[in-house]
Formats: structure tokens, C-alpha cells, sequence
């Protein structure tokens, strides 16, 4: 039921005291006219009806998540705790510098701790969240080329196997995208790239590992391609829990990054947000970041405006509250942590994948990464159970399904990232469930073309909902 | 060190040889070894809960959390009911991912649908998204959104937060709009300057409703000339004001965008905030970023889905209405729950008082010197002037705990009043200034 | 699955810095020698345990919760938050006196709203919980009758109707009870009470509204009675939530009264506890306080013994951010807010009652205060449904049942206390439920024998737990 | 006013009128008149959830928190991890009553079980039950449980918190045993005055240990001495100190009772703690308090039950064993999560920083004139002698943001230190009471 539905005329909570001052009403000319619908709600019933809607959703804290491409790891309790202080919290963005040094060294200390782990040279926290950290990122690409009277650079180049946000993103920075096929052992096809990259070319933008969840042997070869054309490097951070401590993106080329922090870094989703998307970059870039960066001056902390500053990409410093949980999560981990965690991913994800390989069809069977890929174009064909039924198979089993139908190279794709939060007895019963599902597939096809059934709700009509769209509740006055 | 990793080193080890490996380099050995990192990181060991706790609890120390306010320009601190941290705080809901499996995401869903009604409630407009970022990035999408083949002109008042101002022109230049500045006269959009250049190439308009400055606008004006020239006209709006000011679809507006954040989140040095769009009917499929939708499942039974999906970029890639993926979904739950507590009655109740404080500030200020710049209607914001620069007067309040007006320049500042600020704080901060 | 059942040798949690000095372990003589078996977890999987264990849990968050004598009323949320301040729970109890200013205020604040609730003169907040308080007020009347010599007094009278802690106190505090048959009406029996007195009564122990619901009417006869013979009349507070702000106990002839914070205050039972069980007395009796009082001095609050106490009830001042709680609540309600609680608690009470006599025998029909008794002895006759087996019929329809089988004076009892902060949506919903329930006892008795089926797990075996008790977990080693 | 009252004036008219009333009061109109409040009650008006808030935060800000603690005496201060926390406030078990519905109460009945699995675990002992008030209370509860129908004497040492020797003085008024106190000689109790006093009337010894004084006590002797006459013996323990130190049950203890604060308890001036108390197998029936068990549901599937409630004040009234009803459920909970953060590991690296730290501190304080008393072992907690009054030295130490030592009357303070204790901390200790 609808918190409006519930709402009943007259009740109400007692929030605010009466006016100790005059009463000042605007003019008529600019008084509302139209009724509020809001809901009018005791507190007991509006606590359980979040109580209710809580119950029908579920979290990392419910089982197991191997949402691949999400890193969907432990979200520590500290991490929370520490955003709460209201040291933190109650900071007005615009206070006087001397009475917000604490967030400024937050700022500062997530910058060292990140442009170590990266190999970049400086840091921007404005953007909130990844696609927003590529269009930062992308803007850098635009400033830079511009800066140097580099007219024609108008086409960014982009590997069939990206994130969607990729090309989006360049298309926000009105670039033309020139979308390259992806060689077939998954990584990026060099000669395909060499046609691809010339004058015109402002820079490529890559997930390494790839999407597929593989490693690029050639990534220092892919780089200097592109650096040779003129060209600059984007890094797309989404797979960076594969590889932190191991590699850096700035060692292999790259000039500019962004993160997740709501992957990477351990803080959470929230039901789709906030995350956090820091942009790093190489020092040439350093000019054109948005927002300020942090400084040392005179013995105290101080914001600095870069010199040709692309502008704001929002309001303030970005998504602080959500680096104060970043930030907990590094210095927890720190130098031998950040690594481990990493190491732990790559191992829980090749552990999962040979221990299904035998039934499931591994799109690529190599060692992977942090997550992998399995086609079950096979197991359709076989006994016309798709992708998405064993997706929906796994949800009676308490399990969250891998991402669906990602990367588009792959057909009837589901993408496993177990992340290294999770112990070897989670995925031996995860193991035992995928195996459980492609026999029922086999044997009973029609349990997983009709599952779930164990959930508040069974498939929806999504198709009657965008062909006629109810976007909100119709009051009745 | 701390560690969130459960597999001991034995189980490790068990682990690959299971599957075959000698040691976890065995996983890495496929990577190039000249961009391994040699001799590890260079970032300080890793630390105990005790010790990092201890450390951010230092780091926080060392801000100064201010009692009374009266800054705003952009942040508001306005009351924040226990309840909204108390569900924010649950896990189901903290630690899930987007939406996408439906079926286990029910309670998430109809939260969103529930958000997305209250903000079609609070504008008067017809369809509302999910949410975006904030408010200065909201601006920007619904200048982008409006954008069409043969129109690519914005105009945009120059009365409106820099920011906001700032973050549209960064999106404009990405996607090739031209901006126009509609300059500020005593203090709102010059409208006879958007009558002189408007034309047919143009896109949209764009103000903020209060204005920067905290006032009001000829909003109904704007939007007949922007509807004239045949322009979408965009409203920027501060929600809580919409308790009692006209809603932007009573001003005409085709999309009404603003900071979610004064709806029951906290200042949090500047994030997260939410950026909540809404428009009219027509623009729905304009509109970016995460909708829901109510649908059946198989079995008739009502429930909730992300629809509209055709418009984004997971499916459409570089033709998608904006590359948004993550927004800012926990902070639209606090909203909602901010929303359905405080109730229209709240609401109405939280604007009153904030309008009426912030008018018995200014009279107050005025009297003492501090000349009051604002010639019209203003809500819970406004500008004085003095002859000496304010920043004695400021540091005077702030040796009280108090956070005076924000300085524009070196002799104006922009004040703002809440429901927090009480008569007591209001002269008291006339009796500190005085004495200045 | 027991955490104890998810540990592994080697896992944890990294909690503590190294030692920053010289380790020091104790003497061989002194060593422990018997292994920790404590859980070894990673975070995530502890807090997954948990997670589990909240939802094999029922609250007042998760729905109706009529639980007679219980007061399980909303727990505001904004009590946690205020008894979350790092000003309360930071402070040691051993601090100095200037540096407790504001606890002190709590104690004091809390004392001053409860005597005028109660009409009592002073009152100590060290009891822990309500059988803690009796056994304090008991204790109160002791040191009275011994402070004057008068050493006859060995017994404390008792209704049949009392809950059980009543007669448990009293024996703890050495006295002999002397149980009184109720009236017909549910009442105390004037004539069985005056038999009773005598110059070995050192006091009675009442509670009314009695524990079937009703205010008794002799309330001014009973008191006057014990007094006459040189008892004192103590007050059972767990039924206030029906009459503060209407009545109060003082102005009603008792002496000495004990409140349960976590029932009529609105703080939450926590599974069990924490409690608090204040015990207010008239003058004559504060020299024997427990614990502290809190007074003024030299424009400063201070802790001052009571002459003659009784001595400690415990360690330190009481449950106190239980007290923080509930003086939260008590400056939320105020002087309207309180007897609106109350009265509508009797209202929701009398509201359910109607609505469900013409199906359920009340065990007295008249007008309830907050709560009411029904006997289902014919229907457990007509049907061979019992009180326990509605009970189990409303776990599966989200109702926590009423308290079964109390007052022991009513064959199959269930005692049903709606309390104030329920709406009449929620009320009407479990009146259809209590009436569907009645009708499934005439036409199909089975499925109640069987309920309740949608649980975590059915009914349990008791008489095999008590009679071959497993109270832990056996480790291996 | 703030209220939680859902139904509106309207629908409690509807409501009296669907049963037949006219108003409230009819539901009260056979209350005597005479006993009727007339004029309302004498308290403030109710208040709204901001000026509640404010008011609260207020009184809380009178209160100085303490950045560095050295004072224990019963209270102590060791690091609670984050989970706890977060565990405590989930709403379905911060809400529930005692589980008696069994059947949807599983997740508390097992954190019970849980816990009185970790108590026997920590002091070996057999059986625990689902915890008490506080240590004080579980102190004379152990006291109370032993007595028996020929042996009523109870010997209880005087090197015990003060507070528990009160409170067992306390009860043992109430139930008619006799106390008598083994004088205390250097620290620590007199075993010669004991063995010299101990009769077969004698029901029970009880002493603490490590001590009031931080020593530890000649546990195994004392213990030999009580059976020898046929008493028992009972142990009060810090939990803490059983990472490392003996448990009762190595010492041959019959009943271990203690405080369970330090295991994840916030200080909260005070509570509320949880007492714990184990026995021996033998005295299992004569436990106090809630216990659970496992058991089978009747489909053959293993849950928890409160069991052998026999023993209770619900069903036996004046025969229980105890009143008690309410105990600190939530707090227990609290304790097992803990205990489950912390492990064996770090149960005992606390313990054995508390103890190196307070032996750290002691040879400093030492050092700079305040003689340490103590002769023999000692845990966390240790004495020191000065000639001046120390009431100076913990003044500048307060001035400092460092609560000291507690004062034992003009010349003594005992000490406390925990993990919680930098060397650093101790070090500015020392350098301040040099100053002095």
C-alpha cells in the first residue's frame, strides 16, 4: 500500500514549535494556489510502513551479491559511523576555511591516499557519481586539446564492450563516437584501434580489465597508440578492486580516471546512490579541474581554483559525507590491505568460475580477473531457459543475479563478481545453486521460466509499463 | 592492518589448489610485469577500527560546528526529523544496488514512485524522475533536455546561485548550446533584456525562483515571453518554498528542477544532495535519468519497475538522454520520508517561518545599519549593505558560535533564516553587531 | 545457524592497535589455561548473522502488538537519538559532580514530571526494571515499620489477581504473602481485605486499573483500610498508561509506587529489557531511599544520600539513558499530551472490546480501562480451540497475541491492551482477524491446533526443553 | 504538544459512537470524583520534536565528556566496535518484548542462547542465564541463591565494589541472611580471619577478583577454604580479564557472577550494564532470571525456548527463585555481538593491553612520589598513596580534558587503565602531575 494511502486527514507529527515572530505571508500574486497532497501520518505508522518497504528489498547485508561491473562488497559499519559525526555533517559548505580545516584534510588525505593507489598526480571530488566522473573526465580531455589550439580532435574512441556510460558520456562532451570491435580473446584489436585512431582522435576511453573481466596484455601498446595519434587515455574505473595494489592506470598510460568510490572504496549503494566519482589526472590536466582542490598555505589547509578550470560540474565539493566512508575504508586497509582485497577478488572470481566451467559455458576460459562472464546461449538453445531465467532461479535461492545481458558482445551474458567480502562457504553454496539451476533447466525447464516465486512480487509487465506509464500516485481531489 | 576479507591464508591456499594454482601471483602472472607496482604502495599500513576511529574523530574535531546559522546561498539548514536517519539507516535499503531484479526490490520501488508523486505534488508538475545529483546539476539537464535540432540558445538569468550558473555552462559546452546571461537588475532578471534578444533559436529559459538573492521573480512574465518565442521555460525552485509560493506549474513552467536538500538532508560540507527534476507531460521522455513505474507482475498484483528505460544510456549508449547511472536514491528516501513526517501542514509550517524570521532579520538588521538591498518579495533570504566591510561583524558573530550572512564582495552579505533560528538568535546577532 | 556454527579457525576482525608499551601477562598461578572458543567472523558475515536473526524477530516496528499489562506502545525515534548524545552515553558515573550538570538535570528533570504524574514527593530512578522497583518499595516499608520499632509487621496482602512479580517481592523482601481472593467484580473483596489487616500487615501491594482492566471504584475504602491498621499501600505502576493525567496514585491513599518507563514512557522493551522501574514515595519515606537524590545547591545540582537508606538496589544511579528516553517522551507529551495517551489508550481498549463481545465472552462486561480480559473457556469447550491456539492463529495473520493465560483468575484468558498510539485502521484490521479466528475455531479447529504455520518454525517442544535442558552450545574441542 | 496518537478528533468521536458513547469521559465516569485531578497536571506544556531536541541537546552539552579516562571503580572504558551498535538498533529487536511467542521470536531467543553459550565459555562455567541487572545485582542474586535451609550466613569479602557489597547487604536484608565481612589486610582479603570465622551455617563466600583494588586475590585457597566448610564459593569477575586471568571455574568456583559492561557497554553514566551469572551444572535449577534452551519445533526442526521457568515469579510467585522479570535482553545482545567482533583473539589482546598499560602507568605514577600500593598481582586497576591531597593533581589533570584516578578518600586514588590508553596519554599523565 501507498504512504499515501495511508495518509488520513488531520493526523500529523508535531515538528516545529509556533512562530516566535511575526507572521509574513506572500502576496496574493505569488501565494500557492494548489492544494498539498503530502501524506499526514503518526509517527508508528509511518515507521512501519518503511518497515514494510524495507522487508522488500534487498542489500549486500541480505546474501550474497555478484553483481558484476558493481563491485557490490561489505559496507563496513565504521565507514558509517564516522560520516555521521556531526563534525561532518553539520559543516555548512560555505563556512570560512579556518573552521572546516577537518573536511579539507579529509579531501586532502583522500587525494594522496587515491592518486597513489592510481599514479595520478591530483584530484578532483566534485563528481557523484561514475558517469559523471567520465563526463568530468571527458570535459579535462576537451579543455586540454582546446588549451593547445587543437581544433579537430572530435572523436573519441570507445571499445564495443564498454559500459554504456562510456559513449553517453562522450556524447555529453559533444564528441563523436567511433565504437571499436573488441578482439576475440576479448581485449582491444590493435590494428582495429590504429585504423581508428588519427588527427581527429581526442582520446580513447577504457575499462581494464575489460568488461569481460580480463586483464589487456597489451595495454602499454594501447596507450602509446594512442598517445602517438595525439590522442589522451581515460580510464574508466569500474574494475579497479581487480587490480589496486597490483597496477596503477597511471603507470600504464593513462591521463585521466575516474572512480567509484560506492565500488571500490566499500561505501554503499543506497538503492542506486550516492556513490562518489573522484577524477584523477596526469599533471598537465591539473589546470583545467573543476571545483577546488586542497592546498597547503601558510601552515593550514586552504582551497585552490584551478588556473583554466573547466567550471562547476555541481554544486560544492561533491558527495563529501560519502569520501568520509572512502576514506575510513583506505586508512583501515592501507598498504597491504588495499592489495589483499584486490588479490581476494581475483581469486574468489576464478574460484567460482572453475568451479562452474564444467556446466556453464565461460565466454572467455582464461584466468579472469574479478569477475567473469558465462554465455548460456548454449543452455537456451538446449532447453530455451535464457539468461534471465536462471537470474530470476537465483532469487528463490536468496542469491542476487550476476549483471544480465552485459557486455553486449556476449550473447545470453551473465557476469559473476563475487568481490573479496565474501567467504569460500558463501561461494560453495552460490556453486552449488548455479549448479542446482542449469539441472533444473535440464530437467524442469519450466520451474525457471516461471521463477520466482518465492518473492513479494513475481516478473512484471515491463512493457505494459513503459507503453503506458503510471508515474506517480493521482490523488483523488 | 584491517582486513574485510574472511578467507584465511590457509583457506586461500585451499582454494587454489582446488582450482589449480600454486600462489595468487599464478592470477597475475598474464599481467605485464613492467607496469607492476615495484615494492608496494606508498600509503600509510593499514589500521585498527580502534585507531581509525580515534583519527576521523580527530579530523572531524577540527571543524567547527556552528550552533545558529544564517547562511544558506545554495545550503539550508532547516529541522531534520529523527525519523529520516532512523530509516536511512536500514540496511536493506542502504546496501542494495539500483533497482534492477524488481521482484526484490519492491520496497525500494515504491519508494522512488512515492518520491516521485511528492515532487509532482510539491511543483503542481506532471512527471518527476528519480533524481539526480543536485540542483545545480539539474539546472544543467534541463537546459540540455530542451535542447532541440534547430534551437541550441539558452538564456539564463543571472540572478541564479553561481554554481548553478557555472555547472550549466560546463554542460553547455560540452553539448554545444550557446548561453546568454539575462543580466540582473535591482536584483532580479532583467526582463526587458530577455524581450530584446529572445528569438527563435532559442531553446529555453532559465531562473531561479527565489533568486540568488532571495528574491522573487516576475516569474509569470518570464515564462509568457519564453512561451512567446516559442522556448521551453525552466524554473529553478527551493522546495520548501513551495509550501507557499506558487508552484512553477502555476508560473507556466515546462520543467521545474531544484536542491533536494533542504528536505531533510544535512549541510554535510556541501554532499550528497539530491537534484529533483519534474516536467509536464509532453517533455516526460526529454526527461533523464532513473522513472518508475507502476505495473502488474504475472500474477495481477501491483507493483513497481524502472521504466521508460529506451531513453538511457545502459540502452541507448551515445543517443541516451544523459549517461546518469547512480543518482542519488537514498537522498531521494530521506526526502520522501522527510516529506510524508513534516506532512503538507509541516511543510507549509517550515516555510511560513522561515519567510517570516528571515523578514523580522532584515527589519532588525536594517534598523542597526545593515541596509536591506531587497526591493521586492523575498522568501527566506536577503541581502544588506553596509559602508564598512562585514567581515568584522562576521567574525564577531562567529566568536559566538554564530554563522552570519554569507559576504558577497566587500560590503554586501546574503542572509538566511530558517525555522531553527529563533527570535533570541535574531537579537542576539543585533546585539553582537552593534557593538561592533 | 549458530554464530558459533559460521566461525573459522583464523578468521576476525582487526579491532586493536598493536600495545604501545611493555606487555605484562600474569603469572603462571594466575594464567587462564581453558581455551576462548569466541566466534572468529568476518565482518560481513557477523553482520549478516544478524540481519538473519532481526528477521526471525518480531517488534511494535513490525505491526500490532496488543500485548495485555505490556504497554507495547511506538517507541519514538527521536528517544534513541537523544539517548544516543555522546554529552550522555561518554559520562562516567564516577565523574565530579560540576561535571554531570547536565545528567543530573535528567534525573532531577524526570523526577519532578513523574511525582506530579504519580502524586508522590520524591523518587529514586536506581531500580532497573518494575520487579526491581517493587522489591525497592517493599524494601521502603520495611526500613518505615523497623525506623519505628514496629517489628510485628511480617506480611504483605496480595489479590489473587496480582502479577506474579507482586508476590515474588514481596517474599524477596521477607515478608509472607497473604493472597485475597478478587470480588465477583473483578475487585478488591472489602470484606476479604479488612479480614486480612491486622497488625501484622506491614502494607498492601495493588495494582488498578487491576490486571483484569478495571479501575476499582472502593479505591479510597482500600487505602483507608490498610491505613487504618497501620499498613502502607504500595502501587503497582504497570497499569498508568490507563489513568496519569486522570488520576493519581497519590491523591488515591498509596504511599510508595514503582513506574515501568519501557511500558507507560514509551521506551522500548528490547527484547526483554532494558527497563527502569522508578519508585516514587510520599515524605515520610524519602529518608530511605536508595541511591541518590538529585538537589539544588549553591545554584548547582548535587547528589545527596537519603539519611536512613535502605542501602543500593544496584551499581550507580539506574538505567539511566533509559531515563533519558522516557524524559524525552515526557517533554514530548507534556501536560495535554499525557492525558491524551491515556485516554485513548482506553479508548482503543473499549473500542476493541465492542466489537468483539458478541463473539468473545469478555470476562467482565462493563467499561475497560486499557486494556480487557477475555475467557474463551466455552469456545476451547464448543470447539477444543484454546487461548493459546487463537493466540498461534494470530502469529500467522502478523498480530503478536494478547498475553495468554493472565490474571490467573480467568480460565483461558487473553488479555488484549491496544494501547493509544494504535490507529482504528489497525484496530479494525485485527478486530476482523479476532473474528475470522473465531469462526475458523466452530468450522475448522484444526488449522488453529495446527498454527501457526507461516514462522520461522512451529510450536516448539517445551516440556522436552525444560526436561532435558540444552542451555549452550557444546564445542567440540 | 507532540503526540502519537494517530486518530483524529473526529474519528475518537467516531469511534465512542460505534460503542455507544458520548465522549471520553463516559469511559471515565466511574472513576470516583473524588480522586479525579482537577485543573491538569502541574508539568510543562508538551513540546515539539525540534525544541525537544534542542532542549535535550542542551542538557546533554552540561555534561563534560572526557577525552581520555583513567577512572574505572566498576565503570570502564574499553573500545566498543562499530557493529555493536549497529546491531542493537535494528527495530525488530530493539522493539520485541521477551520472547514468550517463541515461534516468532527465534532471532532473540538465539542471540540468548548465543550469549549464555559465550559466558560459559568466558568463565567456564556450565550453565548462565540470560543475564541480570547489573554486576552489583548478580552479585546478590548469586549471594540469595545460595542459601539454603541450615546455612544462612554469608561471608563476603570487603575488597569488593562498594556499591555490591551494599546491594548484597541489601537484599540479604530482604531474604534474612546473615553477612558478615572478611576484613580486607594489604589489598587484598584476609584468608586467616575467614578460615578462623567459617562455620557449617556458612552458605556461601563471595569475594571479587581481580579485586576492588585491581589485586588478585588468593582465589584458589579462598575457594578450598569455603568447601572445606561446605559453603559455596562465589566468584565476582571482571569479564574482561578472563582473556587471560584464570576462570572461576579453574579456580573451583560454584557461581561466577560479574558486570557485563565492559564488554561493548557504553559508560552512559551508569547504565544500563547486565549482570551475568553462571553455576556449576549442580545449582543450574537455583539460577535467577530468563534461561533458554534448544529444542524441537513439532516438525522436528531445532529453535529456542525460555525454559525451566518453573524457577520464575509467572508461574511460582512468592516461591521463585527471583522477582525478576524485565532483565537487560538488548544489553545481552550487545555483549554477544561483542564478544563476536572481538573474538578469543581480541578479547584477550584487551585484556592484556589493559593490564601492561595499568602496570605501564603504575611504575610511572611511581616514579613521581604517588607510591603504588599494591603488593602482589594486579589487573587494570591499581592504587597509589600520595602525602599531598590528590584532589590538586586530578584538578590540572581534568583542566587537561583527562579524567584521573578516583579518589579513595584524602590520600588515595585508584587508577584504571584500558586499551583505550595511549602511552602517550599516560606520558602527558605524568608530565602534568609533575607540574603540580
Amino acid at each position: 500500500m501507498l504512504v499515501f494511502e495511508k495518509s488520513r486527514a488531520g493526523r500529523g507529527m508535531s515538528m516545529l514549535p509556533a512562530c516566535d515572530v511575526e507572521i509574513k505571508k506572500p502576496s496574493e500574486k505569488d501565494a500557492r494556489q494548489k492544494e498539498l497532497h503530502l501524506p499526514q501520518m503518526s509517527e508508528n505508522d509511518l515507521s512501519r510502513h518503511y518497515t514494510e518497504l524495507a522487508k522488500k528489498s534487498h542489500g549486500v547485508n541480505d546474501g550474497f551479491y555478484p553483481l558484476g561491473s558493481c563491485t557490490m562488497k561489505y559496507n563496513p559499519k565504521i565507514n558509517e559511523d564516522m560520516a555521521a559525526l556531526p563534525g561532518f555533517t553539520q559543516i555548512h559548505p560555505l563556512q570560512p576555511e579556518h573552521s572546516v580545516q577537518g573536511c579539507l584534510e579529509v579531501l586532502k588525505k583522500s587525494e594522496e591516499y587515491l592518486c597513489e593507489i592510481t599514479g595520478m598526480d591530483g584530484m578532483t571530488f566534485q563528481p557523484a557519481a561514475g558517469a559523471h566522473g567520465e563526463f568530468t573526465g571527458l570535459m579535462l580531455i576537451k579543455a586540454y586539446h582546446e588549451s593547445r589550439g587543437d581544433e579537430k580532435r572530435t572523436k573519441i574512441i570507445v571499445p564495443d564492450s564498454a559500459h554504456g556510460t562510456n559513449p553517453a558520456s562522450a556524447a555529453m562532451a559533444g564528441y563523436k563516437v567511433v565504437s571499436i570491435a573488441s578482439a576475440p580473446d576479448g581485449g582491444v584489436d590493435l590494428e582495429g584501434l590504429k585504423a581508428a585512431c588519427g588527427e581527429d582522435t581526442a582520446g580513447l576511453m577504457l575499462t581494464n580489465p575489460n568488461t569481460v573481466g580480463l586483464f589487456d596484455k597489451n595495454i602499454l601498446k594501447i596507450t602509446e597508440i594512442v598517445h602517438e595519434c595525439g590522442g589522451l587515455c581515460y580510464y574508466d574505473g569500474a574494475n579497479l578492486n581487480a587490480v589496486m595494489g597490483t597496477v596503477r592506470p597511471g603507470d600504464m598510460g593513462f591521463d585521466v580516471i575516474h572512480l567509484n568510490l560506492h565500488k571500490t572504496f566499500s561505501t554503499p549503494h543506497g538503492g542506486g546512490g550516492p556513490g562518489s566519482g573522484p577524477v584523477g589526472c596526469k599533471s598537465m590536466l591539473l589546470q583545467f579541474l573543476p571545483s577546488y582542490r586542497v592546498v597547503e598555505k601558510e601552515g593550514a589547509l586552504a582551497m585552490e581554483k584551478a588556473e583554466h578550470s573547466i567550471g562547476e560540474m555541481k554544486e560544492f565539493y561533491g558527495n563529501f559525507l560519502v569520501v568520509v566512508k572512502a576514506l575510513t575504508y583506505l586508512m583501515t586497509l592501507g598498504k597491504e590491505g588495499i592489495p589483499e582485497a584486490s588479490q581476494n577478488a581475483v581469486l574468489n572470481a576464478n574460484y567460482m568460475m572453475n568451479k562452474l566451467k564444467d556446466l556453464y559455458t565461460m565466454a572467455y576460459d582464461e584466468v579472469c580477473m574479478h569477475e567473469f562472464v558465462m554465455s548460456l546461449e548454449d543452455l537456451k538453445k538446449k532447453a530455451g531457459v535464457s539468461a534471465m531465467d536462471i537470474a530470476k532461479g537465483l532469487l528463490d535461492n536468496g542469491i542476487h543475479p550476476p549483471t544480465m545481458y552485459f557486455p553486449l558482445i556476449v550473447h545470453e551474458a551473465l557476469m559473476v563478481e563475487p568481490t573479496e567480502t565474501e567467504s569460500k562457504e558463501v561461494l560453495d553454496h552460490a556453486i552449488e545453486v548455479f549448479r542446482k539451476l542449469y539441472n533444473d533447466a535440464l530437467e524442469n525447464p519450466e520451474s525457471l521460466l516461471q521463477a520466482p516465486v518465492t518473492t513479494p512480487v513475481t516478473r512484471m509487465d515491463e512493457v505494459e509499463a513503459a507503453r503506458h506509464p503510471v508515474l506517480k500516485y493521482e490523488f483523488e481531489s | 592492518m584491517g582486513s574485510y576479507v574472511p578467507n584465511t591464508l590457509e583457506e586461500r591456499q585451499e582454494m587454489l589448489k582446488e582450482i589449480g594454482y600454486n600462489s595468487i601471483d599464478d592470477l597475475f602472472a598474464h599481467i605485464p610485469e613492467e607496469v607492476k607496482i615495484k615494492g608496494g604502495l606508498n600509503i600509510p599500513e593499514g589500521k585498527s577500527e580502534l585507531e581509525v576511529r580515534r583519527e576521523m574523530e580527530n579530523i572531524a574535531s577540527k571543524n567547527q560546528v556552528f550552533k545558529t546559522i544564517f547562511r544558506g546561498a545554495g545550503a539550508y539548514r532547516h529541522f531534520i526529523p529523527s525519523i529520516v536517519n532512523s530509516v536511512i539507516s536500514k540496511e536493506n535499503l542502504l546496501t542494495a544496488y539500483t533497482p534492477y531484479q524488481a521482484e526484490i526490490s519492491q520496497g525500494i520501488l515504491q519508494s522512488i514512485f512515492e518520491y516521485q508523486t511528492m515532487i509532482c505534488d510539491l511543483t503542481g508538475m506532471d512527471v518527476s524522475n528519480a533524481c539526480v545529483y543536485d540542483g545545480a546539476e539539474a539546472a544543467a539537464e534541463g537546459v540540455a533536455m530542451c535542447q532541440e535540432r534547430k534551437r541550441k540558445k539558452a538564456f539564463i538569468s543571472a540572478a541564479i546561485l553561481p554554481d548553478a550558473m557555472s555547472t550549466i555552462k560546463t554542460y553547455c559546452h560540452g553539448n554545444g548550446m550557446e548561453i546568454v546571461e539575462i543580466p540582473e537588475k535591482d536584483g532580479v532578471t532583467d526582463l526587458d533584456y530577455l524581450k530584446e534578444h529572445i528569438d527563435d533559436k532559442t531553446a529555453c529559459v532559465y531562473i531561479q525562483h527565489p533568486n540568488y538573492y532571495g528574491n522573487l521573480e516576475d516569474a509569470q512574465a518570464i515564462g509568457e515571453v519564453a512561451h512567446g518565442a516559442g522556448a521551453k521555460y525552466i524554473m529553478g525552485v527551493n522546495p520548501i518554498s513551495l509550501g507557499i509560493i506558487k508552484t512553477p506549474a502555476e508560473y507556466g513552467a515546462d520543467v521545474a528542477v531544484g536542491d533536494g536538500q533542504p528536505l531533510g538532508l544535512p549541510l554535510g560540507f556541501g554532499g550528497p544532495y539530491l537534484g529533483f527534476m519534474a516536467a509536464t507531460e509532453g517533455m516526460m521522455r526529454k526527461l533523464p535519468g532513473r522513472i518508475v513505474g507502476q505495473t502488474e507482475d504475472h500474477n495481477g498484483k501491483i507493483g513497481y519497475v524502472l521504466t521508460l528505460q529506451a531513453r538511457e544510456q545502459h540502452i541507448r549508449r551515445e543517443k541516451a538522454s544523459s549517461n546518469i547511472c547512480s543518482n542519488q536514491a537514498l537522498c531521494a528516501l530521506a526526502v520522501g520520508v522527510y516529506m510524508s513526517a513534516m506532512g503538507s501542514e509541516g511543510i507549509k509550517e517550515a516555510a511560513l517561518q522561515s519567510t517570516s524570521k528571515a523578514h523580522y532579520l532584515a527589519a532588525e538588521l536594517d534598523k542597526i545599519g545593515f541596509k536591506v538591498e531587497n526591493k521586492g518579495e523575498f522568501f527566506h533570504e536577503f541581502v544588506t549593505v553596509s559602508e564598512k566591510c562585514p567581515c568584522e561583524a562576521l567574525k564577531a558573530l562567529e566568536e559566538h558560535g554564530i554563522l552570519g550572512g554569507y559576504p558577497l564582495g566587500n560590503h554586501r552579505v546574503l542572509w538566511c533564516c530558517t525555522e531553527m533560528n529563533t527570535k533570541e538568535e535574531m537579537d542576539e546577532v543585533v546585539r553582537i553587531l552593534k557593538e561592533v
